[in-house]
């Protein structure tokens, strides 16, 4: 199981800031955004967001293990 | 004392400065950015700010690491305001003091280019006739390299 | 409401700042210029600034004017501080609004620079062993073109 | 008669802030300067500060007229 944070637009449309997903563990983050897809639908913009894993930037390659928290990272404006 | 910080209240400017001052510093500059009324011919009637708060955290400090390593003699201090906002009222502080005015100019504008590319905060404007969340309306926009410019792992 | 001030007090940053932040601002940059200790070697124990106030305080204005002529959505206040100030004091707070970041930090920059030119404000320095007027202790220094450079008559 | 405003440097100097000059009037700013020399001696600095007459910067040529108020300026060290 991962935990999912979603931000902005993203929580707006799915309704819920967070989620958690059953997925087969450790998995890449592509597999990860790939699976949340399945399950909760192709939010608008999903695609290009960025995804850090328990708060830290991360690649498409890198590895999510079971209890991870991912976050999908819709393009920022703060300031 | 927090350098980096998210908060829910307004933002007293003097304490950010103050976390900066010390007796080698001869310069402070500070960057405060209030929300603005009218962009173009849109009218903003309120903002909305949200943040994943405990990474923005994080990346407000790593840009405090980054402006330390620029320049070496800056003290950096950085309050981000999140929840609903006024027009004019403060979004963010930055102050960076250093021991001459040309490095601290520099490293406070290269502060709000960076809050503006690495942290996770998200503006939603309130118009009078609708509102966006900023810069992703159509869900199209996506970092060019697939990751902020410079961001390290 | 006085934008361009030399005072005696101690200077209130909030104050400056709330001069120029109105509805259309959305950025503002400050320049606060404090008393630093160390300049290479000598250390300094307080600062003494003088002023010939009221032109002083006309060529503050006149610096006001120049930021309109260049950024002409650009609001600016200043105030110098005169009399002994201690290490951190606050000797100069500029403050520029503007409705984006860019120009708030060049207008704030040129500013100060042209403070150092043109405001007939003098600094002496009290150091451990000594005393001197900045920039004029050998009587020697003069403005290369007889006059600061961009006065107008 | 003009009245001549010292600062910084020349007014540690000279032990005052203030002088009056009696001279022939209307005259230049440089007669001013040499004049002020004359009188009150060559105060180190003297010829490279500017001058400015009613609070704002002049010439060497510029007219200064009975009762103008005449101030040399050391450079600056504001900021």
């Amino acid at each position: 199981m991962v935990h999912i944070l979603l931000f902005a637009n993203l929580a707006q449309e799915a309704g819920t800031q967070k989620i958690e997903i059953e997925m087969d563990l450790p998995a890449s983050v592509e597999q990860v955004r790939k699976k949340f897809k399945e399950e909760i639908g192709h939010l608008k913009g999903i695609d290009h967001c960025l995804i850090a894993v328990n708060e830290e930037y991360a690649e498409e390659m890198d590895i999510v293990k079971a209890g991870d928290t991912i976050a999908f990272i819709p393009p920022v404006s703060g300031g | 004392m927090k350098l980096f910080e998210i908060c829910n209240a307004p933002i007293q400017t003097q304490d950010v400065i103050n976390k900066v001052i010390h007796h080698n510093s001869g310069a402070v500059s500070v960057f405060i950015g209030t929300v603005r009324e009218m962009t173009g011919e849109k009218q903003t009637q309120f903002l909305q700010y949200e943040a994943y708060v405990p990474m923005a955290e994080k990346q407000l400090e790593k840009i405090g690491e980054e402006i330390q390593t620029r320049w070496p003699k800056a003290k950096a201090a950085i309050t981000h305001r999140i929840g609903t906002l006024q027009i004019s009222d403060v979004a963010v502080t930055i102050a960076v003091s250093t021991p001459h005015r040309q490095d601290a100019f520099e490293a406070s504008r290269y502060a709000i280019e960076r809050i503006k590319e690495i942290v996770p905060i998200w503006k939603k404007e309130h118009y009078r006739d609708g509102e966006e969340w900023v810069g992703n309306q159509k869900g199209n926009v996506s970092y060019p390299l697939g990751h902020p410019e410079g961001i390290e792992k």
